[in-house]
């Protein structure tokens, strides 16, 4: 039983980060249907402007949870400001363009920004500091659950709620659904498009820097590789979840990492994704648009 | 009435259910050879439903649905695939035009002649004079369909490019090139002026009378309607409520309440 | 023009600001020391600051370029100098013709190097086109195609090693058919999928492929790869790396011609227009009677084909295999070609493997910059070309029908 | 020609990169020294890097760009996969490959590569090593073996496997791969939990150690782990940091007591600013071995460089070596360390 | 109150209008007819901004609004119903109406007109958390018009209300849209396939050919027009 339970909450805790991870895909697919494939980058980029910051703060003398919090604001603000001009240079250009040429320009900026951070800081991992600290009322359970695993689920729970409510009632939130469903029809009543694009990669962009910061100081390690597994498991994610779902992403998320997770501890991580993405095919064949995807029958 | 011709397709007591939705509610409906029959009735009304469940897009909930080819065996068809119901010899149009828009005209029309064909991947390899011929033969008839509804002259070009009177057209003539016996227009003349419908109707004479092909017809404009066909069924709300001539059917109260309103036909 | 200046530098700005963490700081956290490399701020400053004016200036010129078009020939597009060539019979023979010289000439001009590197760029021109029937024609996006490729090389070195009396030439028909069986395998399960549910499969079966010759030591040899590869035979001859080479290329150049010829004719014929009507529309497809599961799945096999054959070629041109080469970036590549190219045009997509192959090996002179250079080609390729090098706008179809009908009729 | 043209051939970009580019920076640290000083028998030295990015059809491009360069030495490749493609190539053009890295046994024992030379030791030895030291100096009894799936870390494992059940003495009562680069491994240290094992042994490279490593500690495991040289660096030390205590590792002989591995990481960071990264002392001692082979050989005659590396000991980054007939290093002995205070310490 | 003076559209190197010119008074319903492909949807798409003119201008109460983006327009109170109804397929029918007024602020005023909307169209009333996409053809152009309503437009764009309707609704439309006129003196720009009925509605018209305009007049003359008689009202 405990042994499940070990099981349980590690593919949580990875679940839940593909679905932090998974939701900006989710979002930016269900606006402009592209697969962004430089998604993983900002979330790279995210735990490298994290790294950067804690430790320029470290030897500047700041601790704890001083640290935690102001590397994680400069991380979302950094990957923010990637996701956005991101999407300026390498797609809204391409707007009007065949459905495939975004996806080959996102592909292509997805191998400049490795190498990017690759020659603007180093190749090999790097330590990241551990910026969650051990609670010490956690030390019963930590064998199940630790600290950072905690704090990896209430945050990503937390983001996730925010960002439901945030859709549902705002009023940008109100003009990206109307974007996603109608781009002409939103114009029409007058609201801004490419600004609800850039909103929506700007969204997407600061979940992303919050499961960088998270994996990195739960796992202690980034280099500028780490983007690309993310990425595709993430995007694995949403389309499990039924691609351009918001909830959809976060279940997907969720399934995927416990798939895995079972995977490895009952039969073999060795063909732990193997299993991810036979539970894809399994899924998607049982349920042709994802989880929450509505299988509508198309009106014709 | 079609005086004891063969019935080619009869739909008995079809059903269709979208969750809880009954777009189409037991409707019993045949079209005989040489007819042209109409199908009408309000916006949602499970008129293009119906066309779906008889052309095998979406498999009914309950009813039947059987075909009698005029020389081949009778059979039942529902769920079956939408190509095998066209390869029996049951074409369509669609309500919102679903032509190849990067192929061209021409390409289009011998997409219909497909399941007419038979050149296998070998085949098209080799490219013998079997095949040869074959494919000059989906030309000839290509063009010959597109001669018959006016668009020979633009063969070449894109579908996407065509006027849209011109796409519906185009449509109905990518129907004929599968040899069908009956055909179901969805809704032909929506978005055409006056003055196209009216070319309209006589393509649609044309090709039931010369051609022998039956035709059912989804339309809104009642003048087409009333002009064309021999026979009109009408639905509300997934139900049949009303069937027969023109005449019987212009004059009936439920449906002048439920669909056509005061001095309908002028519309 | 200051008000172009003023942009230019808020942007340069803005990327200044951008870069600044990843550029200018450097912390070492074990011994605590922060680089502040302020120099590159300055680097980071200039460089935006002319990109961005060569950016404007390129917009501003392919703005003009369509507006001239326009006004050109109203309607419709004017062909591009590409679409003119490939149109005008006068115009391309001869330049077919410079062209075959050149390509049987190469391996006599060059180096072995060059050769080497031009057979690699062929192979890739091969699998671009195989990809091209999947996703240019039947419009089936495809993420894990280098899966097909892999099978193909792990069949000849398979086969060499169990049954070496099986040669190189008859390998590469056993390994195309071998990819055409995966992909009518892997294409089952998954003919109802549509658009990006299709992408995300495909790509989850090149990962599962690479996986499965990762552990499955017993029989694909795993991470080890497999060494001693032969290269192609030629009646049993001894060859010189030099000379095996040359004769891989001229090998590959006639599969290219031979891929070419298949994949035309197809194109070309009922199949073909099955599998681009497919790609306009399904349904309206499947209801002028065109089956979807065998057009689906012939497009799938034959796009497997060419992969399986050339995995085939390219193991025996590497004479060593091992997963390293069948990762999702030789998919991407491949699909980049394929789109880069212009999804469906032949020509494009030889262009585009060309390209998109020799150009990291020429780029090899910028060292470190070479994959980066790479990924911001591409995507100014794709800003710039968004259709492709060369669409395949109305090339195939344009042969004039009832001219063919007054013939023959 | 003027100059004397050395190829450093490994991964310089992709995911591999760390293992190619200490390599591909150490020969040219060594390269500028050797110029700066007046050059090598009168002649410049010139390092010509090439990318193979691990793949083996890549390699065969960087292999013949190599050798149409001219250059008659190659430092590389890194990955026996891209070697093995690439060696078939410099064995035509009678070009010498000393590589930093590839560890896989058949590369010098199969003899199929007389011209392939290396400054690191095969696979099999350390497993040997290693499997004897948990089974005897740590008495373990229940051993679970890790490995990340690739030709080092799973070569590794498997001798250490082989060794451990013909030695009788304890039992293996897991095995299983990881997938590098995967989020985390918490599923498989549960699985760890789960046996009861008491040691674990790792085949692989130090970033999936290290993420091991901690997760262990953090899941309250308490079985020692025992890693091959691909963890046993500065990087591993830097990663884990204090969840490094107590780790062992098998590697050479400690070399950070040779002069010539204090003067080299000396200038690096001098240089760089940062500690080595992998292979930095094997990339080093490569090129040295290279640039004293040509020295004692008075150029790049093919025969007379192959002598000089067989014969002459030279004192190089890992130590005072040269190559049996094999082409694997002599004098690059093994031994067993374990983090102490944040030091590798030789037990 | 709308001038436009001789603007030339493209979708890429097509050219859809060719020097149209037109204009619109406060307080009229003026009709534009023309065949399929003549450019009439696409006229209107200029004046909204979707697909800008490259050249000429289109002046909205005096200023220009030609090159302003499409939320500017609709700010100014340029509100279409687009071909197709362009419902919002999964909002609410609430939600909808809510998006047509996006841009306004003023909650008490979006309420009220909520409910003038409600009482123009009862049934939305009754189907208020329907989704739009499952409504059938008749309700979704009542909601689309509705939904222009929400914006409270100085100048009202309709492009072919009529399209795929059944005879009984498209009576029902054509009356609303003249009340809408009447009543709250809605200034109306209707493109119609529909000629007949659109010109007995209208107080001028335009005639449009292969992009452009080639008739103009009230639309009582236009109606005893020969050559729109023949070509138009197909009679
Ligand atoms: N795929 C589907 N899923 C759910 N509901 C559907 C689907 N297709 C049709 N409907 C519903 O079924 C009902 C009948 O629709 P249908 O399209 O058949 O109407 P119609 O008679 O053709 O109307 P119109 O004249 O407007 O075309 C409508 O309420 C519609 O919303
Ligand atoms: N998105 C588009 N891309 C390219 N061409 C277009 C596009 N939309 C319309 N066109 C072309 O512009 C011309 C005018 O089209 P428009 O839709 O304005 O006509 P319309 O008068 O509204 O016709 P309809 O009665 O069919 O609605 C047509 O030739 C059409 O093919
Ligand atoms: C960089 C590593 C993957 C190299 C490894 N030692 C090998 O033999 O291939
Ligand atoms: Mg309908
Ligand atoms: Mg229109």
């Amino acid at each position: 039983m405990d042994y499940f339970l070990e099981l349980l909450c590690s593919g949580l805790t990875r679940g839940s980060i593909y679905a932090l991870i998974a939701l900006g895909y989710t979002m930016v697919y269900g606006i402009i249907q592209l697969i962004n494939f430089a998604h993983g980058e900002i979330y790279m980029i995210g735990a490298f402007v994290a790294l950067i910051v804690s430790g320029v703060l470290t030897i500047y003398g700041f601790s704890g949870f001083s640290i935690l919090v102001l590397a994680g604001l400069i991380a979302m603000i950094y990957a923010a400001a990637y996701g956005y001009t991101l999407e300026k240079i390498a797609y809204q250009p391409l707007r009007n363009a065949p459905r495939l040429s975004p996806l080959i320009s996102a592909i292509g900026a997805s191998l400049f920004l490795q190498n990017y951070v690759l020659l603007a800081q180093t190749p090999d991992f790097l330590p990241f500091p551990e910026l969650i600290p051990e609670f010490a009322f956690m030390e019963p359970v930590a064998h199940i659950m630790g600290s950072s695993e905690l704090v990896i689920l209430v945050t990503s729970a937390i983001s996730m709620v925010v960002l439901t409510l945030l859709i549902k009632y705002t009023r940008i939130g109100k003009a990206m659904r109307a974007t996603q469903q109608d781009m002409v029809m939103a114009r029409l009543v007058g609201i801004n498009v490419d600004r609800v694009i850039s909103v929506t990669f700007i969204i997407g962009s600061v979940l992303a820097a919050i499961g960088g910061v998270l994996v990195g100081s739960y796992i202690g390690q980034i280099n500028f590789y780490i983007g690309f597994m993310a990425g595709v498991k993430a995007f694995t994610a949403a389309v499990l979840g039924g691609i351009g779902n918001i909830p959809g992403a976060a279940l997907g998320g969720l399934v995927l990492g416990l798939a895995e997770s079972m995977a490895a501890g009952y039969i073999s991580s060795a063909y732990e994704d193997v299993f991810a993405f036979g539970v894809l095919v399994l899924i998607l064949i049982l349920r042709p648009a994802g989880l929450l995807g509505k299988a509508v029958k198309q009106k014709v | 009435m079609a005086e004891a011709a063969a019935k080619l397709l009869e739909v008995r007591e079809l059903t269709m259910d979208f969750g809880g939705l009954r777009a189409v509610d037991s409707v019993t409906l045949e079209v005989c050879e040489n007819e042209i029959v109409a199908l009408i009735g309000p916006n949602g009304a499970g008129k293009t439903t119906f066309f779906n469940c008889v052309t095998g897009i979406y498999k009914p909930t309950r009813g039947e649905i059987l075909v009698h080819p005029p020389n081949g065996q009778s059979r039942k068809i529902n769920g079956m695939k939408p190509n095998r119901v066209t390869e029996i010899g049951m074409a369509r149009t669609f309500q919102n035009i679903r032509l190849f828009q990067n192929m061209t005209v021409l390409e289009n029309v011998m997409i219909g002649r497909h399941c007419r064909t038979n050149t296998s991947i070998l085949g098209a390899i080799l490219r013998s004079p079997k095949v040869l011929g074959e494919e000059r033969e989906t030309v000839e008839k290509g063009y010959s369909l597109l001669e018959k509804v006016g668009l020979a002259d633009v063969a070449d070009e894109f579908a996407k490019n065509l006027p849209y009177g011109a796409q519906r057209r185009l449509e109905i003539a990518r129907a004929m090139a599968t040899d069908p016996f009956l055909l179901l227009l969805d809704e032909p003349a929506a978005g055409m002026n006056p003055q196209e419908t009216k070319e309209l109707d006589e393509l649609i004479v044309r090709i039931g009378k010369e051609e022998g092909i039956a035709i059912l017809l989804i339309e809104h404009d009642m003048k087409l309607v009333m002009n064309i066909s021999e026979r009109i069924y009408v639905m509300e709300y997934g139900k049949k409520i009303a069937q027969g001539s023109p005449q019987e059917i212009r004059t009936n109260p439920k449906v002048i309440e439920a669909y056509l309103g005061e001095g309908g036909d002028d519309a | 023009m200051f008000n172009v200046l003023k942009r230019s530098v808020l942007v340069a700005l803005w990327f200044v600001f951008l870069t600044f963490p990843l550029m200018v700081v450097k912390v070492n956290t074990l011994k605590n020391i922060v680089e502040w490399r302020w120099l590159n701020m300055l680097w980071v400053f200039i460089v935006a600051f002319f990109l961005h004016l060569f950016w404007r200036w390129a917009l501003d010129k392919r703005q003009l370029r369509s507006k001239k078009a326009e006004l050109e020939d109203e309607g419709l597009m004017a062909p591009t100098l590409g679409q003119r060539i490939l149109q005008d019979p006068r115009l391309y023979r001869p330049l077919l013709g410079v062209l075959a010289a050149v390509a049987i000439l190469f391996p006599w001009i060059l180096d072995v190097y060059q050769v080497n590197i031009m057979v690699l760029a062929l192979i890739f021109v091969v699998l671009g086109l195989g990809l091209n029937i999947t996703v240019g024609l039947a419009g089936l996006l495809d993420l894990g195609y280098v899966a097909f490729f892999a099978v193909g090389a792990y069949s000849y070195a398979l086969i060499h090693q169990h049954f070496p009396v099986l040669g190189f030439w008859a390998c590469l028909p056993i390994g195309g058919l071998i990819g055409a069986l995966f992909g009518v395998v892997l294409g089952f399960p998954i003919l109802r999928l549509r658009g990006d549910y299709l992408a995300i499969v495909t790509l989850g079966f090149g990962s599962i492929a690479k996986i499965v010759i990762e552990n499955w030591e017993e029989v694909t040899n795993g991470a080890k790869g497999i060494a001693n590869i032969p290269r192609p035979g030629f009646f049993g001859m001894e060859m010189s790396i030099g000379a095996a080479t040359t004769y891989t290329y001229y090998l590959m150049i006639l599969m290219v011609i031979f891929t070419i010829f298949v994949t035309n004719r197809l194109k070309d014929s009922r199949i073909g227009r099955a599998w681009m009507a497919l790609r306009e529309d399904e349904i309206a497809c499947v209801a002028m009677g065109v089956d979807m599961a065998r057009t689906k799945l012939s497009a799938y096999a034959l796009g497997a084909f060419w992969a399986g054959a050339v995995g085939v070629i390219f193991a025996a041109r590497n004479t060593y295999i091992n997963p390293n080469s069948f990762t999702f970036m030789e998919s991407a590549i491949v699909l980049s070609i394929v789109v880069l190219g212009g999804m469906g045009s032949i020509v494009g997509v030889i262009i585009a493997a060309l390209i998109l192959i020799l150009m990291p090996e020429y780029l090899r002179a910028f060292a470190d910059y070479r994959m980066l250079v790479f990924g911001a080609v591409m995507v100014l390729m794709m800003i710039f070309r968004p259709q492709g090098l060369i669409a395949n706008v109305r090339k195939t179809y344009a042969h004039r029908r009832p001219a063919a009908e007054e013939n023959n009729g | 020609a003027d100059t004397f043209k050395i190829g450093v051939a490994g991964p310089h970009t992709g995911d591999l990169a760390p293992y190619g580019i200490p390599t591909k920076e150490a020969a040219m640290m060594l390269a500028e020294q050797v110029n700066a000083a007046g050059g090598l028998l009168g002649k410049k030295v010139e390092v010509i890097p090439m990318d193979d990015q691990c793949k083996p059809e890549i390699a065969t491009n960087a292999a013949t760009k190599l050798v149409s360069e001219g250059a008659r030495i190659v430092i590389g490749h890194v990955c026996s996969g891209a070697t093995k493609a690439a060696l078939g190539i410099y064995k035509e053009a009678k070009v010498i490959a000393i590589s930093p890295s590839a560890t896989n046994p058949p590369l010098t024992q199969s003899g199929d590569y007389p011209n392939f030379y290396r400054t690191i030791a095969s696979d099999d030895m350390q497993g040997k090593l290693a499997a004897d030291f948990v089974t005897g100096k740590l008495g373990a009894k229940r051993i679970a073996i890790i490995h990340d799936k690739g030709d080092y870390g799973k070569g590794f494992a498997d001798f250490a496997k082989k060794f451990i059940e013909e030695g009788g003495k304890a039992e293996v009562v897991m095995y299983e791969g990881i997938t590098p680069g995967a989020m985390d491994y918490s599923a498989v240290i549960q699985k760890v939990r789960r046996v009861k094992a008491d040691a674990v042994i790792f085949g692989g490279y130090h970033p999936e150690a290290s993420k091991l490593v901690a997760q262990l500690k953090k899941k309250r495991v308490k079985a020692a782990f025992v890693g091959p040289d691909g963890i046993k660096g500065d990087g591993f030390l830097e990663i884990a940091g204090k969840k490094a205590e107590g780790v062992y590792a098998t590697g050479p002989m400690d070399v950070t007591k040779y002069e010539e591995n204090k003067k080299a990481r000396a200038a690096y960071v001098k240089k760089y600013g940062k500690e080595p990264g992998t292979f930095f002392d094997q990339g080093y001692a490569a090129m040295q071995a290279a640039l004293a082979a040509i020295k004692a050989a008075g150029g790049t005659d093919y025969a007379a460089l192959e002598k000089a590396l067989r014969n002459n000991y030279v004192d190089t980054a890992v130590g005072r070596i040269k190559f049996d007939a094999k082409g694997d290093a002599e004098g690059v002995g093994f031994s067993v360390y374990q983090v102490q205070n944040g030091k590798f310490v030789e037990l | 109150m709308l001038k436009v003076n001789s603007i030339n559209t493209f979708y890429g190197n097509i050219q859809a209008l060719k020097g149209v010119s037109l204009e619109v008074h406060e307080g009229e319903i003026v009709t534009l007819i023309g065949a399929n492909g003549a450019g009439k949807t696409t006229t209107l798409m200029s004046l909204c901004g979707i697909v800008p003119p490259r050249s000429g201008e289109i002046l909205f109460q005096g200023k220009p609004i030609h090159g302003l983006p499409g939320d500017k327009i609709v700010e100014l109170g340029v509100i279409q119903v687009p071909e197709g109804r362009r419902i919002f397929p999964n909002m609410t029918v609430l939600e909808n109406l809510e998006m047509g007024a996006y841009l306004r602020k003023n909650k008490l005023l979006i309420k009220q007109d909520l409910n003038m909307v409600m009482d123009l169209f009862p049934i939305l009333a009754q189907r208020r958390n329907q989704l739009g996409g499952t409504l059938s053809g008749g309700e979704q152009q009542m909601l689309a018009i509705s939904r222009a309503l929400m914006a409270r437009p100085r100048l009202l764009l309709l492009d072919e209300p009529s399209l795929g309707l059944a005879p009984i609704i498209i009576q029902q439309i054509f009356d609303i849209i003249r009340k809408i006129n009447r009543e709250n003196n809605t200034t109306i720009f209707l493109v119609e396939q529909n000629a007949n009925q659109a010109l007995k509605l209208a107080h001028r018209g335009y005639v449009m050919e292969n992009g452009r305009i080639t008739l103009a007049d009230s639309a009582a003359n236009l109606l005893t027009n020969e050559e729109v008689k023949t070509a138009y009202l197909g009679i």
